[in-house]
């Protein structure tokens, strides 16, 4: 098996999907000559060519929009934004047509496109680049809404995404593109939407995190076992379907709970899982949930940001703060 | 320099106010096909009434009338081949039934029924678009997914003239424009969005003209001439089924009644203005009168067929109230292809609460 | 006093703030020659003439947009979307733009607009015209959020809108517009943004709420206490600012909370004050919070949405499951 | 039917690449000014070019480089008054320079420091944009408010070919011209936006007719020619500040850098492509002859001239780094006028821990 990058592993999937498929193709801002950005859709232009992969004018609902008409008229596009910041200027697109497109039509029509965006700090980008969403995505019934957090995930994750019958936003952390390697399977594989990954069983605490923030809390995770805390770390890879059978039998069996995120805190995804948390399991908590996230602030400039993320202090402290009880 | 000041304006125009035109022009139309148009306009015009009285009477909800635009919405329709596609706003009941909509399934729709927006599987009917503009790029969309699986058919997109001011309008257009596909943006240019006139809408001083901005065709026609209306869209559909591109066109025309059955008209237009285009400007009048001298078409022919039609409403009515099913546990059913764990449990409540007869 | 109604209320208080202080300029979608669609600015038009009242284009991006350029200009913009459903057309002028010019400036220009809008359901309007979208709008940090549920608090708390130095969506629930009638101060008068309303004191649950649904949850808090459950009502009238000591106050007097709001519930405005109270007084709650809100699905038609929006029964129901405890 | 193969077609030019012109156009602009001109375009040039070496070193973050259209950007701010108002994109760094911006400001910004985007408080300079085309709705809401006070200020757009496919670029002209406000739509159109060639951006001839579609007036001038610059936007401003309303101006010309110091350009342009730019097209290289011949310019003084700037960078350099201040801790003060309580909360958490030195 290759050791490969996350990124590879993303255009590994694409180039895979459009092998066996040829109803899927690619669409947005730079992504066929020169390959994205991020290089992720890097050589499928010369593989497919200018009927498969295009290049689209700057316009995000443009993007989005036309990828409706694309898949309800038989295609199944992954339509890339090329940060997630600028994922507002389609949000109409994105949370009140492609969403409800299988709704308006009682089933007479479905939408099967795949909404890939970059988002997450710590790589000093310019204003808007670095914003973690998820949650206004969340908050849309009829998106699914997909993080990884590696190169296997990632590629297992965005086949199910691409071979899915419903509109799904796949946000890959960009500070992962690349920061490490891992054997990837050649062949294709699909990771069902909304099974979580239990990255690392433990009986104290459980740390539920899910894309870029990952990697930080499963080595926090390890060093705090040496040091006598055995923290169960659930990477959701998956926000919406949730796997809330995951999250509840974790929470049952430590009775402690830490949500890792970089979005802003106020009505974050953590929001949503401390309250199902609570309205689930209230009598198994030993501890109140801590919440470690963004603060309520717009994402800061890049001489600030890393003390705006997570970090490890503030996720060695939370962790210390729950142990306390 | 590029001014609007040098640009020509003309519109297209085959029978005038009064019924008249250049006869040879006119020969090329059937009369088969000017009876088929007629009895088109006059049937969905008896329809809007009905829709309009049946919402005073509480038997269907907030409604949109078209009346005075029948002949943008008919005469573009039936130049369309039975798999085109079309995009309609809430304002195109005219068109839907056209292209080939039962009544039945408007009344569903009118009716805010769990299956109203459902268009029959064999039918090329986009959902009803409520956000104006947002079909602008669906219509692009389908028509760009047409052309690379190398297949004939040509999308329809209609909206308003507000609709030209959305951002959506715009990149709708350019896509088409750069990609080369086969969609026709048909504007209904009926002087007014809700209570706004055009004129303070854009600055343009028509809405075709704003194909310039993306090296399209753009055409303008007299809306309320179905025989022009027909022409121009048969003439921009072929061209687009035959590879050469998207087209805009601006049907000049006027919404008779108020926007929608919860709007005042008499708020922002004087009644002049509205006698003026109803008096003098009325599609179906000219068409009549045209079918007249031709000797198609008598006052019992029109009573007639009238009569009939206020028979199908009456009768889809009542076909549509019979047995109308859909209730709140089924929505929950298309929202995914697969509600998840938590959706379940919620759709489960909710059949519990139906059960105990709580909900309906 | 008079007894107006909630629009009438709305009316009268940007009569008055026009009258106050010329920078205040109306602008929207028929709001000026038509009154708007819910009269909400009538007659503004002819006392303040087309230099202060303008009949935008269709353009939601653009009436945000260009009240960002009048608000750093010197005025101050009251924008009206005419629907809350539309607002997805202006999210990144709202949660991009207006929402960050203080913070991207470092404070050197501030954006004092108020963004109006009506929204919530039960009134039978085609799609996308009931949505209640507050949610997006407390996780885009720069936005103050304010949503009355009477005539009075929207007077007061209209007219602290449009002096607050920052932008400020201001939901209308359209469904109570006319609902009744309430006695109003002629007078102008500002109810500070960021204060709840204790709508019923009550020493057996606490059930917090704001906007649309407020008179409901109050109309079953009186009939409860006949049937002997002492319900404490809580107004939130304002979601950002957030009055946390009412929040926290009541929770730590009756150990039992229910939220009611008519928004989806996941990561609906309910989870983050769900997690904010088992975040700080967990071991308080004497029963596992409940969420009576819309279902997890789009805003549906007209003939079943009263069974969709939080209604009586399920009210009922969710205070009769807490008091099991 | 509109068709923009019946548009003229016309670019405004005063000096060719080779530094000829039309003698009277020429002998209108004074030797002080074109001196003034040159020195701004050398400058801001120098500047461009170390700014890059210093991110190479690591010194400054992702830049963007201007260098190929310093004409378009100072020709077009040297026309402005002091309290005109200027909207600039990430890449307007040459027109920020020209219309007032401290170069230690600049190195704030670049440097990602917490008062980087803090314009002087006497500068109309609005913070740097990096939403595409979301600042032509607030120059367009800047103007109108101009001219509702009844004030004299202009509004100047900066925004490249890429944007014009934005929704909100359409928004914002159709503002302007229904209400026509003061502002000037300032496009350079450098041919790019990242990788992608302006003619994959749009199907129209040129980004000046879009004007059209706004009832507006839309002009393409020589964006490398800064005499032709400078004239346009002149008589632009002037029209906008006499009431005339906004014009759309296209100035053509070249990124000849990377899109950002984060792009390889050699993926999607040829080096052939480059360096006819470059080499003939260059915007210095034909003011400069303009000013041998008139005797205005020699080697030594160029030599001089950047030596003088280069010095001005590094002090700026080291005046901006020498006291950097801002902490995690201040960014809570720029989100609301007052914090809520929440927020408070948060800002003393993060306090707490800058006290024990765990955040800067
Ligand atoms: C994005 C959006 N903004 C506003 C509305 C409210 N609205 C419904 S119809 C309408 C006017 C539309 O005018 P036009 O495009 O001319 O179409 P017409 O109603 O005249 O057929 C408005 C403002 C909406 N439905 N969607
Ligand atoms: C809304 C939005 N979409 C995409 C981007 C990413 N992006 C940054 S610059 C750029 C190209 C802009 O091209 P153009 O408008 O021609 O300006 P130029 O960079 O050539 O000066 C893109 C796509 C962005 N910043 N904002
Ligand atoms: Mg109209
Ligand atoms: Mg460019």
């Amino acid at each position: 098996m290759a050791e490969i990058t996350m990124i590879q592993a993303i255009n590994e999937a694409m180039r895979q999907e459009m092998e066996r498929d040829e109803r899927v193709i690619v669409l947005g801002e730079d992504v066929g000559t020169n390959g994205g950005v991020f290089r992720a859709t890097d050589g499928l232009l010369e593989q497919f060519g200018d009927q498969r992969v295009f290049d689209t004018p700057l316009a995000e609902s443009g993007i989005i929009g036309t990828s409706i008409g694309l898949a309800v008229n038989g295609f199944r596009p992954i339509a890339e934004i090329q940060f997630l910041g600028f994922v507002y200027q389609a949000m109409d697109q994105l949370a009140a047509q492609a969403a409800r497109i299988r709704f308006r039509s009682a089933g007479r029509f479905t939408c099967p496109i795949v909404v890939r965006s970059p988002y997450g700090g710590g790589v000093r980008t310019p204003e808007l680049h670095s914003d973690a969403l998820e949650a206004l995505f969340t908050h849309s019934p009829g998106l699914k809404v997909v993080m990884p957090s590696n190169a296997y995930d990632a590629k297992g994750l965005l086949i199910a995404a691409i071979r899915d019958e419903d509109p799904v936003l796949f946000l890959e952390p960009m500070k992962l593109y690349r920061a490490f390697r891992m054997e990837v399977p050649e062949e294709p594989y699909e990771i069902p939407l909304g099974k979580a990954r239990i990255v690392k069983e433990g009986e104290d605490v459980t740390i539920i995190s899910w894309g870029a923030t990952v990697p930080l809390v499963a080595k926090l995770a390890a060093d705090m076992k040496a040091q006598g805390v055995d923290a169960e770390v659930i990477d959701l890879r998956c926000l919406q379907p949730l796997d809330i059978d995951t999250i509840m039998q974790s929470v049952e069996k430590t009775g402690r709970v830490m949500i890792v995120h970089e979005a802003v805190k106020t009505n974050g995804f953590g929001a949503e899982i401390a309250a199902l948390i609570s309205e689930r399991a209230l009598f198994s908590l030993s501890a109140p949930i801590v919440r470690v996230t963004g603060y309520d602030t717009p994402y800061p400039v890049p001489s600030v940001e890393d003390d705006w993320l997570p970090n490890a202090a503030r996720i060695v402290e939370g962790v210390q703060t729950l142990m306390r009880y | 320099m590029f001014d609007q000041n040098e640009l020509r304006f003309e519109m297209v125009q085959l029978l005038d106010e009064n019924g008249n035109g250049d006869e040879q022009e006119l020969a090329s139309f059937s009369d088969e096909f000017l009876v088929t148009l007629y009895r088109w306009m006059r049937k969905v015009r008896v329809i809007d009434e009905r829709l309009l009285k049946m919402q005073r009477q509480g038997r269907i909800g907030t409604y949109a009338p078209f009346s005075g635009q029948e002949a943008a919405q008919i005469g573009s329709v039936l130049a369309l081949r039975k798999d085109d596609w079309i995009f309609p706003s809430y304002r195109e009941i005219a068109a839907c039934l056209a292209h080939g909509l039962p009544l039945a399934q408007i009344f569903q729709y009118v009716r805010g029924r769990v299956m109203g927006r459902k268009m029959p599987e064999d039918l090329n009917i986009f959902p009803t678009q409520i956000i104006i503009g947002a079909q602008t790029l669906h219509a692009t969309g389908c028509a760009w997914a047409t052309k690379l699986k190398g297949e004939t058919q040509v999308s329809v997109c209609y909206f308003g003239d507000g609709a030209t001011s959305e951002g959506d309008f715009h990149e709708a257009l350019n896509f088409a424009s750069v990609y080369q596909v086969p969609v026709i943006f048909f504007c209904q240019n009926n002087h007014y969005a809700i209570s706004v006139p055009v004129h303070k809408q854009t600055a343009s001083r028509t809405i075709a003209q704003k194909a310039l901005a993306y090296g399209m065709k753009g055409v303008l026609v007299d809306g309320n001439d179905a025989l022009a209306v027909y022409k121009t869209m048969k003439q921009a559909v072929e061209a687009a089924r035959n590879g050469e591109g998207p087209m805009l066109i601006e049907a000049l025309t006027y919404r008779l009644g108020p926007h929608t059955t919860a709007d005042d008209p008499t708020k922002y237009r004087n009644a002049e203005e509205v006698e003026q285009w109803k008096r003098k400007k009325d599609p179906l009048h000219r068409l009549r009168v045209l079918l007249e001298k031709r000797g198609l078409w008598t006052e019992e022919q029109e009573e007639a067929w009238v009569a009939q039609v206020n028979e199908e409403v009456t009768e889809a009515y009542e076909e549509a109230t019979a047995n109308e099913t859909g209730s709140i546990v089924d929505v929950f059913d298309y929202v995914y292809g697969k509600p998840s764990k938590l959706l379940q449990e919620q759709q489960q409540e909710v059949a519990r609460r139906k059960q105990r007869k709580e909900v309906r």
